[in-house]
């Protein structure tokens, strides 16, 4: 088979999630290589997006033929990836669209659908405690991190739910766990918390645990790390469902790209991702003990 | 009495005493000043939960810029003491998942001790690598950051290391959540080793010569005194300050990552400075240390409690108020 | 005093064919020098003999290039950095050694704290402190950071330091360059009490008086060779100084020329009142040279930092060339052509990490800013003519100013005021560690300054020197101006009697 | 005397110049050092086109990272300046997209003038709060990085800010991505600014006042300088510097965010000090400085081009490398 070369740009494993990701990166890099016997696949990490432009060039140096590209923040690395596009390299972005997402961009795009984690988890509040007080924690700001705010917003538009208050927790369980705790402080009763991430969520309920609170009736986390998984399937009341937001989606967009350069099948478009809700029914389908996250 | 070396004596004849108070007062003043925004913010603010849960939670910060009063009195500066929370905390919590020793009590002493011991070696290491190799702090510090964030990310393959027997977890809990006397057992541990590190720094010759040696390091070398063994040592106190952060941040969540404590030496840096330690080196104020800290997690309370600002203007407001509190302390000192 | 005839005794501590070189340069030639036990012996010489670098080997603060160093007649290698303390040698420093965060208790101790059952014995060491503090009449609080003390109380404090060790050698490098002649006498009074119970000194100082009247032996530099040693009463100052420079001497002052009594008034300062200062005033008239004497801590320097404007002052007004200067701007009092050398030249005065050039240009360098950029061409000629001028040597141009000997540091900083081409100049101890040839050729040069029209006061707590050159002496008490005195009035026993409140002249200025 | 215990204090004899001249070469040793392990890692690293890639990219540190000179020779220190990148840019990037003028030539002219007027403005800021509050410069940027930092994250309403005409980012493109007689129009800049801070640095009387106030701040104010004047004045040329490297990061990648320039501040300052600039002030070394970024980007560099190191450890490798790369300049400059 001839050789080729498939660069896989992702940000650092500075968190659960993307810890995920650089696992699911590799046991995929590896699968590829088995499978076809001339091909390259070269992981890179990145902790922001201008590091990431930097690897972006550097891959460039090295000769690839095709790039799968999980972007930091997308819209800054827009330029970045044009750049490498413009040299005829088949690109896929996963994830995180830049705000113009077209074919000038890339050829593949694997989305991971922020705003539906954040409809998904809205439409359970909605459904379960339809008068719920709700606290949300969010992540960092970023626009990944806005579009699960509006796709929250969305789902319980019109409702009875009520957001008390959204602060900054930087998907980070220390930082979470303050928040949760000041929260605490501020609201003598909360229903329900959304963190939208595992990470965060085990601050939360540290914090909860904690100030030995019983007025509130669960927490939704999101992404589907593995403690929350587990958690879901024992049937935990704080954690009742996880929402879906793999990082393996990672892991589906470099088996597309491998298929797009050797089997010439036309892959092309958007393949969006679903933010599955995971329930105590369907939670083993969704459960890695090997995975870091 | 070791307030009172707090309490620089300057200036020789009259005027002296007063503006020399004021300046060791001046954190405390900040502190209270912040106690009266909060509880105009939020009548909750002043509640004792509250209250106890701030204090608790700066406890991590608060103890590891005790060891950075020590760092910077010498004149040296220590940027790894984040990394090294994430490094040490990581190995020890394998260690207690290793199985190694059967009796949880006995693992979790073992654990401790382990801490504490790599602690003081990741210190040594910094310390060696100043005085020894002759590298400015800042960089060699710097260096470590990147080795002891590196070894853990490694260690937790990006992921995170969660504490597995749920055995340990009860037994280890209390020594962040529990409380004696009514008082929570961070605060407790926060006071000793504050106390500790103040009788070091004030009353035993070792404290005498990390003044001598921050303040001028050629005097110091001719009066006789091991600069760099004085500024070694340092480095290891601040590396058995985070080994005791650690063993309170473990129990917290019964686990750590990759991104546990990034930015923190920021902070500690924060404290210290806040509390009224020049970065220069020189007189160091433990006191005025956990003061600092204590007024940081203050800080970022307070905005929460409060319903009147923009989550995305906190980081400015905080801002603000770190600058506008350091100048209330000036003009206090500056006045009378 | 050695008496002749008696049994020769075993020196103390002796050097043996020491040579010392920094580098290529070559500062000691095979100098011989010894110690006897219980004498006090003076070492001499111009600027950048040799002197602070023989008693810094001797003491183990530099290790010797060769040569050899015997302890009771035995050959030993000193431990570094002070440690040789241990065997009773010990250094005051030419340069003070003291951290500016400590106390006074604390850097008395430094090194060597007194504890008990490992914590500090903190009451000891303040009743220690204090002990020897009184012994040399000295005022200083022991609680007081050495940052807050005035130089003279600093220097009080390193000899406070030294003698508070059980010493058997004591070298003092310059101890009296700051003291006035009250705490010279406690100071010589003490040396004299150690000495007669066996401690020896060696007693290095370019005031020749004071070696004459001290010390049992001297011993002659000159450029890094020995020259001689001899018992003092077989000297008198003249010859020692004619040994020192190696050529006769003409008088050490120059003549005196006081200005008309129309000649314009330059400088008025009235009511000036500082935190310390109470209401001084009075008048510089074009091309005279005033002086300032009084003791320690009479609050010279802060006036006449408030003059410069390095000091917020409380009250009171400063007019300069018929301007009124603004206060606390000494940036602007630099630009109206006032100048005002520190006697801090350490702390100060100079960037001790930087070359010659730099600080020498450092206050003038709009000199030598052609078109916008230095012109380092013009630099270079301005430190060749300093040189020249105040009689600058270094062995190496390229020395760190912070490596020069005492001297010409002293020389460096002065060559720095003088490049502000200044119409009004306060020099705070002119003459501060500088030899006596030197000393002649800055006088000479102060006198031909006024003559050029300029006005000088000098600050000093030298007396002959204010004596010698002033046309009118200023002499201040407490921070209060309480004398002026002119022509015969100016004596050592009128200034004393004013700077000891025995006299008080009322309405000054 | 701070300044011996500066210059090695073990081996103060002598020797004089030729210790010194090692000392500012040292980093470019430690570059070329650095040159040849990359050639062995990977063939195409010696490759103009990568060599040129990472001068292009080092141009934002560098850039920075001479402003920061000033401000650490004069004593001081700048946190906020990655904050103040990602301010500035976003400024200039809503200016732009306002549409405020209509000939796009103009308007980018006009940003461009914007950016360094708010540059400025921002150094000014720090330097004032420093000065004139007398509040230490740690402190003090510390907090103006927060307030920068917050003022972006609303701006950007936590998203990014991005440039919307196409036109716009055709025409300003080349700024970054376009090259002048064969050589990236980034790595021009990078001289140009170095050249003339060394200039002003070295030529001219405010440089000589820089070292003066850093060196020791008496003696400058005993020299008639206006010590406070001269540090205010290093803040701002650090605002101004980082106003150049936000002019060639907004055609980089035509956008920012709230996350922008995240802890650019301390590459920054350990540029400087790679370079051979003393953290405790004095001299400045400027052309040291931009060999210290571009052996930071190199080392990152590296890493990625090199196929054996786990991606967990890069940060750990990251970090021996500069300490190994600092000893290197020690031994280098002691054995001479
Ligand atoms: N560390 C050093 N490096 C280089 N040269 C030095 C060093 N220390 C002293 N020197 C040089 O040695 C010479 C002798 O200096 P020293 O300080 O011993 O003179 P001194 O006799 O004490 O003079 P003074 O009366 O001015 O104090 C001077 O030329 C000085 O520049
Ligand atoms: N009794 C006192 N009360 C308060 N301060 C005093 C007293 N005596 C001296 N001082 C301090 O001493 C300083 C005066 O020293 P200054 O240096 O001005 O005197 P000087 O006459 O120049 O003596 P020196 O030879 O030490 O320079 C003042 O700054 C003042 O604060
Ligand atoms: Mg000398
Ligand atoms: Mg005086």
């Amino acid at each position: 088979q001839e050789t080729k070369t498939i660069g896989v740009s992702i940000p650092a494993a500075d968190h659960g999630w993307t810890a995920g990701v650089v696992y699911h990166a590799n046991r995929v890099a590896e699968l590829l290589m088995k499978e076809h016997p001339g091909l390259k696949v070269v992981v890179k990490t990145s902790p922001d997006p201008a590091t990431q432009a930097n690897a972006l060039q550097d891959l460039e140096v090295q000769g690839i033929d095709a790039l799968v590209i999980l972007p930091t923040d997308p819209d800054p690395l827009v330029n970045a990836i044009k750049e490498v596009k413009s040299k005829g390299t088949f690109v896929s972005i996963v994830d995180r669209a830049p705000s113009v997402n077209d074919n000038s961009v890339r050829d593949l795009y694997v989305a991971g659908n922020n705003p539906a984690l954040g409809e998904v988890a809205g439409q359970y509040i909605k459904d379960n405690t339809p008068d719920a007080e709700v606290v949300v924690i969010r992540g960092l700001p970023i626009p990944i991190d806005q579009q699960r705010q509006d796709g929250f917003d969305k789902a319980i538009a019109g409702s009875n739910v009520k957001v008390l208050d959204r602060q900054f927790g930087n998907w980070n369980r220390d930082d979470a766990f303050k928040v949760m705790q000041d929260y605490l402080t501020k609201y003598p009763k909360i229903d329900v918390v959304w963190c939208q991430d595992d990470d965060m969520a085990v601050g939360v309920l540290q914090a909860i645990e904690q100030a030995k609170r019983t007025d509130i009736k669960y927490v939704v986390g999101g992404a589907g790390s593995k403690d929350m998984i587990k958690k879901v399937m024992d049937g935990d009341k704080m954690i009742p469902v996880d929402v879906l937001y793999p990082p393996s989606m990672v892991g589906t967009a470099m088996e597309l790209t491998a298929a797009a350069i050797y089997d010439q099948v036309p892959v092309h478009g958007t393949y969006t991702l679903d933010a599955t809700l995971v329930t105590a029914d369907n939670a083993k389908n969704y459960y890695f003990p090997d995975s870091p996250f | 009495m070791s307030m009172n070396t707090e309490t620089d004596p300057r200036a020789p004849r009259g005027r002296g005493w007063r503006d020399v108070d004021l300046r060791a007062i001046a954190p405390f003043a900040a502190l209270a000043l912040l106690l009266v925004i909060g509880a105009l913010v939020n009548p909750n603010f002043i509640g004792l939960t509250n209250l106890a849960n701030v204090a608790t939670r700066s406890a991590f910060i608060a103890i590891i810029a005790v060891g950075a009063t020590f760092v910077i009195s010498s004149g040296d500066l220590d940027l790894s003491v984040g990394s090294m929370v994430a490094f040490v905390a990581s190995l020890m919590i394998l260690f207690m998942n290793s199985g190694a020793i059967a009796d949880p009590a006995l693992m979790l002493a073992a654990a401790v001790a382990l801490a504490v011991v790599i602690g003081g070696l990741c210190g040594l290491a910094n310390g060696l690598i100043t005085t020894v190799g002759r590298i400015e702090p800042f960089i060699a510090t710097l260096g470590t950051m990147g080795i002891y964030r590196g070894l853990t990310t490694w260690l937790s393959q990006g992921g995170a290391i969660t504490l597995s027997s749920p055995q340990q977890q009860a037994l280890y809990r209390p020594v962040y959540f529990g409380s004696i006397l009514g008082i929570p057992v961070p605060i407790l541990v926060i006071l000793l080793v504050t106390a500790i590190a103040a009788f070091i720094l004030y009353r035993t010759r070792y404290g005498r010569h990390v003044v001598a040696v921050g303040s001028n390091r050629d005097v110091a070398r001719y009066s006789g005194i091991g600069v760099d063994r004085v500024r070694t040592i340092a480095f290891v106190i601040q590396g058995l300050c985070v080994a005791i952060a650690v063993l309170l941040y473990v129990p917290r969540l019964g686990s750590t990552s990759a991104t546990t404590g990034i930015l923190w030496e920021l902070q500690a840096i924060t404290a210290v400075v806040v509390g009224g330690t020049a970065l220069k080196g020189g007189a160091g104020r433990v006191w005025g240390t956990i003061c600092g800290a204590f007024i940081l997690e203050l800080v970022g309370n307070i905005m929460l409690l409060s319903n009147f600002i923009s989550e995305y203007l906190i980081g400015a407001i905080q801002g603000s108020i770190i600058i506008i509190a350091m100048l209330v302390q000036r003009s206090l000192t500056r006045k009378s | 005093m050695t008496l002749v005839g008696e049994e020769p005794r075993t020196p103390v501590l002796a050097a043996e064919r020491i040579s010392k070189s920094f580098g290529e340069v070559q500062v000691l030639f095979s100098v011989d020098f010894d110690v006897l036990p219980g004498e006090v012996h003076a070492l001499v010489g111009e600027n950048g003999a040799g002197k602070s670098t023989l008693i810094k080997i001797l003491s183990g603060f530099e290790s010797p290039t060769s040569g050899r160093i015997l302890l009771d007649g035995r050959p030993v290698s000193l431990p570094a950095n002070g440690a040789a303390e241990a065997l009773g040698i010990v250094l005051i420093h030419q340069e003070f050694n003291l951290a500016d965060h400590l106390t006074v208790i604390e850097s008395l101790f430094l090194g060597r704290e007194v504890t008990r059952f490992g914590v500090l014995d903190r009451k000891f060491m303040r009743r220690e402190t204090r002990r020897v503090l009184d012994l040399l009449g000295s005022h200083v609080d022991e609680n007081a950071l050495i940052s807050s003390l005035a130089v003279a109380d600093k220097q009080m404090v390193e000899i406070a330091k030294a003698i508070s060790r059980e010493a058997r050698v004591v070298f003092m490098d310059e101890p009296t360059a700051v003291l006035s002649r009250e705490e010279t006498d406690i100071l010589f009074s003490q040396v004299r009490k150690l000495r007669d119970k066996g401690t020896s000194f060696v007693f290095v100082s370019h005031k020749l008086d004071e070696v004459m009247e001290l010390t049992d032996r001297v011993t002659v530099l000159r450029d890094g060779q020995w020259i001689k040693t001899a018992p003092t009463a077989l000297l008198d100052g003249e010859s020692i100084a004619q040994l020192m420079v190696g050529r006769e001497l003409s008088s050490l002052y120059p003549s005196k020329e006081e200005p008309d009594v129309d000649e314009e008034i330059v400088l008025s300062v009235r009511g000036l009142t500082t935190g310390y200062v109470k209401d001084a005033g009075f008048e510089l008239r074009k091309g005279e040279v005033l002086g300032f004497s009084g003791l320690i801590g009479s609050g010279r320097s802060e006036l006449m930092e408030a003059i410069a404007g390095l000091r917020p002052r409380l009250s009171g007004e400063v007019v300069l060339k018929g301007a009124t200067l603004p206060p606390h701007d000494f940036e602007e009092a630099t630009r109206r052509g006032l100048a005002y050398m520190t006697k801090d030249r350490k702390g100060k005065g100079l960037l001790l990490g930087e070359g010659m050039t730099p600080n020498l240009t450092l206050q003038s360098i709009d000199r030598h800013v052609t078109h916008g950029y230095l012109d380092p061409a013009s630099e270079a000629k301005a430190m060749a003519r300093a040189k020249r001028r105040f009689d600058i040597r270094v062995r190496d141009d390229r020395v760190k100013v912070g490596r020069m000997s005492g001297g010409n540091q002293q020389k460096l900083l002065l060559a720095k005021i003088m490049e502000t081409e200044p119409d009004v100049i306060i020099i705070d101890e002119p003459t501060r560690g500088i030899d006596v040839g030197t000393k002649q050729q800055i006088y000479h040069f102060i006198a031909a300054l006024a003559r050029e029209g300029r006005s000088i006061i000098v600050v000093s707590s030298e007396m002959p020197e204010v004596i010698g050159l002033c046309t009118r002496v200023a002499v201040m008490r407490e921070g209060r101006l309480v004398g002026m005195l002119e022509g015969e009035e100016i004596s050592e026993q009128m200034i004393m009697r004013y700077a000891a409140g025995l006299r008080k002249q009322q309405a000054v200025g």
